[in-house]
């Protein structure tokens, strides 16, 4: 974990109520897709969470939805505006475990994530097939799904209302899909399908509401099966087989 | 320039401290992580994570709450119970921290307060490093016990005299602020044998969301600290600083080298950093790095000579 | 497009009120000076600066104290006294003021407490304007009386029931937070007669300045209001919600129209706005404008249907 | 009174610790020399209570001394800025009384609201003699001198140290002059020491630590011999005759 000074050099509105925020700062603490950033906010107490979608030297790209107080002043501020930033937060995902064709799993605010490690993926292993599933309620909330492909990677889309892709949900499309592996990010239902179908292994990051993000102030624990474990420092990325579901 | 012979060093129950910072207990852990961002070895000392006589996993989540200028916190004593404390944390807290620990412990009868204060004594390990107990009868996120020892001057009374008897250590009383009389908790403390007192643990607090229409805290209601709540905190250190003749430890919502010196001023002898951890995990080391700054700015050569100086 | 068809409306002891928003007592006077900056008929009443037997001057100054997100006053209960604010005050106010007024009353023994409601009442255009009375039995800033009574259940019965036997309008309460159990105070109104309970009061609090070394305020301490208490007064309200079965006015903190539904949710009937009045003198009037636009984002119709939304 | 937002135009150091800031904004609830300000700081709760040096339309001058939290914010603030301000706040001088030769005694950052003072009895009476003492503790804290001398007047200097004018106080100054009335602003040693050695009839503005600033929470309140008085809305400036030392 470092703390550091970020400058904004990018801030817009890439889909409904989804900003997409690029900072120029020390990027050297992130060491794995799935961390996340911890950002200063003034007039508000406590920091706010954020996941990285993606990172290089100097570089931070973070996608967020405009929900409540923190991100909404964050989705007014400008260019040139610098922000305190907590970096490296959070154990990120386990690549090693990927095998040759693993499926990435995003719903909505999890999306973003997702970019970051089928990057890393198919850095480490460009002969694999990497196959990402983005789901959406409808086509106006639809991000990223070029960048996915640019990368390389197979891209499926679900929207709850059918507007683009697969009418449905992201386990719609999984249902049919082949795998050797799973990562997701997204809400608690998802999970709770994805958990339903699943036919492998995988890892799913979970959100929780902390306070530190850090692991100071025990706000986020769970209980999985190998004991007691911090959200934000333990996790966010559980392993399918330690979860208490 | 700052003047090198200025002095930031305080004494809490005849152990010297070089200064006056002080970690709060829930806010740092058991030390070691936050000793992989700094040698913690610059603290006066810490108050390590609130401990019990059995493993707590705490309340429900959300357990954090965001208000303003401060937070709610409902953890609930999670810790993996006074063993697990003497076994694993305090000998990994011992490889990174060189000083007298302040033990944190947390009950839900006398008898709990009892057992895990004799566990920490009679293990040498443990007794070799804690330098003071800080006894919390005042944690308002626990079902029985808890705060209900720190609103009664009689359960207060009882807990401090109880475990007076099984440690020979300095021992600490820290005290709720939700009390009508704080004053009247702090002489009953005194009385039963507590050789210091440590105030004030977190105000009662709500929040309640707007999107769900209820309380965003699990458990309801929570600890609501942060710099929110330091003025009633340095009215509090105030008044028990007239009401015994005992050291405080003062704490609430302190963020500051200046806001260490006004606890100070108030009466207080040391002082914690809580909320302040978790929102700037460098804060306690900032905060001691400023005070020469800040004892420049206002004239004051021996941090020692301040205290209670507002009276 | 804000929806016609939002209803703002709350009824307060049998009065029914445009909105629920309240200035509180001791941060809009007697409403005529705020109404040369707005019509003040927009609000949904506003509670008069605590008025007592006698003329008072009032704290030694200074009586006021910035702090993080709040701000501590030792005003005093400074007022011309229940007979000038008869022959003055009240008048002044008729002439600006044309919906029923929250009197706010206090004293420094119950008999104080009986003359000055029971003058209040017998004036028959103080009569004829004052709609609740609202019984001061919570200020910090005065020595004997104030406070006293409003942290002890015998003391708050004793003068509860002696106001009841002078005036047949709606009688509200006002309670201080500084005390261990807000609930036992609450039914001890609600058993000897009260209308309606209102919370919390100030905190007790204290700043020193580091030039002086000295407290900020003359009196030491002072009454501490301002955003920073909203989690504290929100607890409360939520509290006495389940303990009494009388509407409660809720204030502390309060200064957006998002705050004033939290309070309704927490168990509010109507909502007073203190401190924010005095940092913005046209506070509580963008608050109840405001009003509709939260009321839609959260999709409320009816503000009457989210009294106590969160129990 | 009126509440309204105002631009920096200007923020500079014109004497030790003595900030200059020119605001454009609604100057049209000024009426007045005397009156004061109330300007909302980010980060602070209450507002903070600045004499006007100077006003026109559209265009507010206030000298401040960098003495506390409020003051040290405003020092760091830069051209382009918005403040939200209230105008238009207390009494202000009654200059129906000053005579043909009115005597101005300011001390240290009670200077300021006698320029724009000395300003309007010129306007009124080009033909008087406006008599101006400065108080100030040493040369590096001096300002203004120039501009009064513009405006026409007759400008005497105090330095406690005598590094600049006469050594001492204004008072060393005041007792050989002769005046019609007199108008003083500063610090209350001063006050009692020009009271002990006036000559006529005169006017003091007070300051005081304030809560609204426009006469709501009796933060202020002083007693006179015309009974309680608020300095933020009865006051800030009070009547010889009236004073109760």
């Amino acid at each position: 974990m470092k703390q550091g000074i970020f400058e904004i050099k990018e801030n817009i509105e890439i889909a409904k109520n989804t900003m997409k925020m690029v900072l120029e700062g020390d990027t050297s603490a992130l060491t794995a897709p799935g961390q996340f950033v911890n950002i200063k906010i003034d007039g508000l107490f406590l920091r706010r969470p954020i996941s990285v979608c993606d990172y290089k030297e100097n570089e931070l790209t973070i996608i967020y939805k405009v929900v409540g107080a923190g991100t909404e002043v964050m989705a007014d501020m400008v260019c040139g505006q610098e922000l305190d930033i907590l970096t490296g937060l959070g154990n990120g995902y386990n690549v090693s475990k990927a095998g040759e064709c693993p499926l990435l799993i995003g719903g909505g605010v999890g999306v973003p994530p997702m970019y970051g490690l089928a990057k890393a993926l198919l850095a480490a292993n460009p002969q694999h097939k990497v196959q990402v599933i983005l789901g959406f309620n409808s086509a106006e909330e639809v991000f990223y799904a070029e960048e996915f492909e640019k990368l390389g990677a197979e891209v499926h889309i679900a929207t709850a209302d059918g507007s683009v892709g697969t009418k449905g949900f992201v386990t719609d499309v999984m249902k049919d899909l082949e795998y050797s592996y799973f990562f997701t990010c997204g809400p608690l239902p998802m999970f709770k399908a994805i958990e339903a179908i699943a036919q492998t292994s995988g890892q799913y990051s979970f959100e929780e509401r902390m306070g530190c993000g850090f692991g100071a102030c025990m706000g986020c624990s769970c209980k999985t099966k190998y004991g007691n474990k911090r959200i934000c420092k333990d996790g966010p990325v559980l392993e399918r087989e330690e979860i208490i579901w | 320039m700052v003047d090198k012979k200025l002095s930031t060093k305080v004494e809490l129950c005849g152990i010297e401290m070089d200064n006056p910072v002080i970690p709060a207990s829930g806010t740092f852990g058991y030390g070691y992580e936050f000793a992989e961002l700094y040698d913690i070895n610059c603290l006066g000392t810490f108050s390590f994570k609130g401990t019990t006589l059995e493993p707590r996993f705490g309340n429900p989540l959300p357990r954090i709450a965001e208000c303003p200028d401060g937070m709610i916190n409902a953890v609930g004593l999670q810790n993996p119970g006074v063993d697990a404390v003497i076994a694993h944390e305090i000998p990994e807290m011992a490889k990174v921290f060189h000083k007298p620990v302040m033990a944190n412990v947390s009950g839900f009868s006398v008898d709990d307060y009892v057992q895990t204060v004799s566990k920490l004594e009679n293990d040498p390990v443990a007794n070799k490093h804690i330098g003071w107990f800080e006894i919390n009868i005042s944690c308002p996120n626990v079902h029985g016990g808890g705060m209900a020892f720190g609103t009664s001057p009689k359960a207060a009374e009882e807990v401090t005299a109880a475990v007076r008897k099984v440690t020979k250590k300095p021992m600490l009383i820290k005290l709720s602020p939700n009390v009508t009389d704080i004053t009247e908790i702090a002489r009953a403390c005194e009385a039963a044998g507590a050789d210091g007192i440590s105030l004030i643990n977190t105000l009662l607090g709500m929040r309640i969301n707007l999107k769900t229409k209820q309380p965003v805290i699990a458990n309801k209601m929570g600890g609501f600290s942060g710099h929110a709540i330091l003025p009633v905190a340095l009215r509090m250190v105030y008044q028990v600083y007239d009401a015994v003749k005992l050291p405080i430890v003062g704490m609430g919502g302190v963020q500051s080298a200046e806001e260490v010196i006004e606890m100070m001023l108030a009466g207080a002898t040391a002082v914690e950093i809580g909320a302040a951890n978790l929102v700037n995990p460098f804060a306690s080391k900032e905060i001691i790095e400023d005070l020469p700054r800040v004892m420049e700015k206002y004239n004051i050569k021996d941090l020692k000579e301040i205290i209670g100086g507002a009276h």
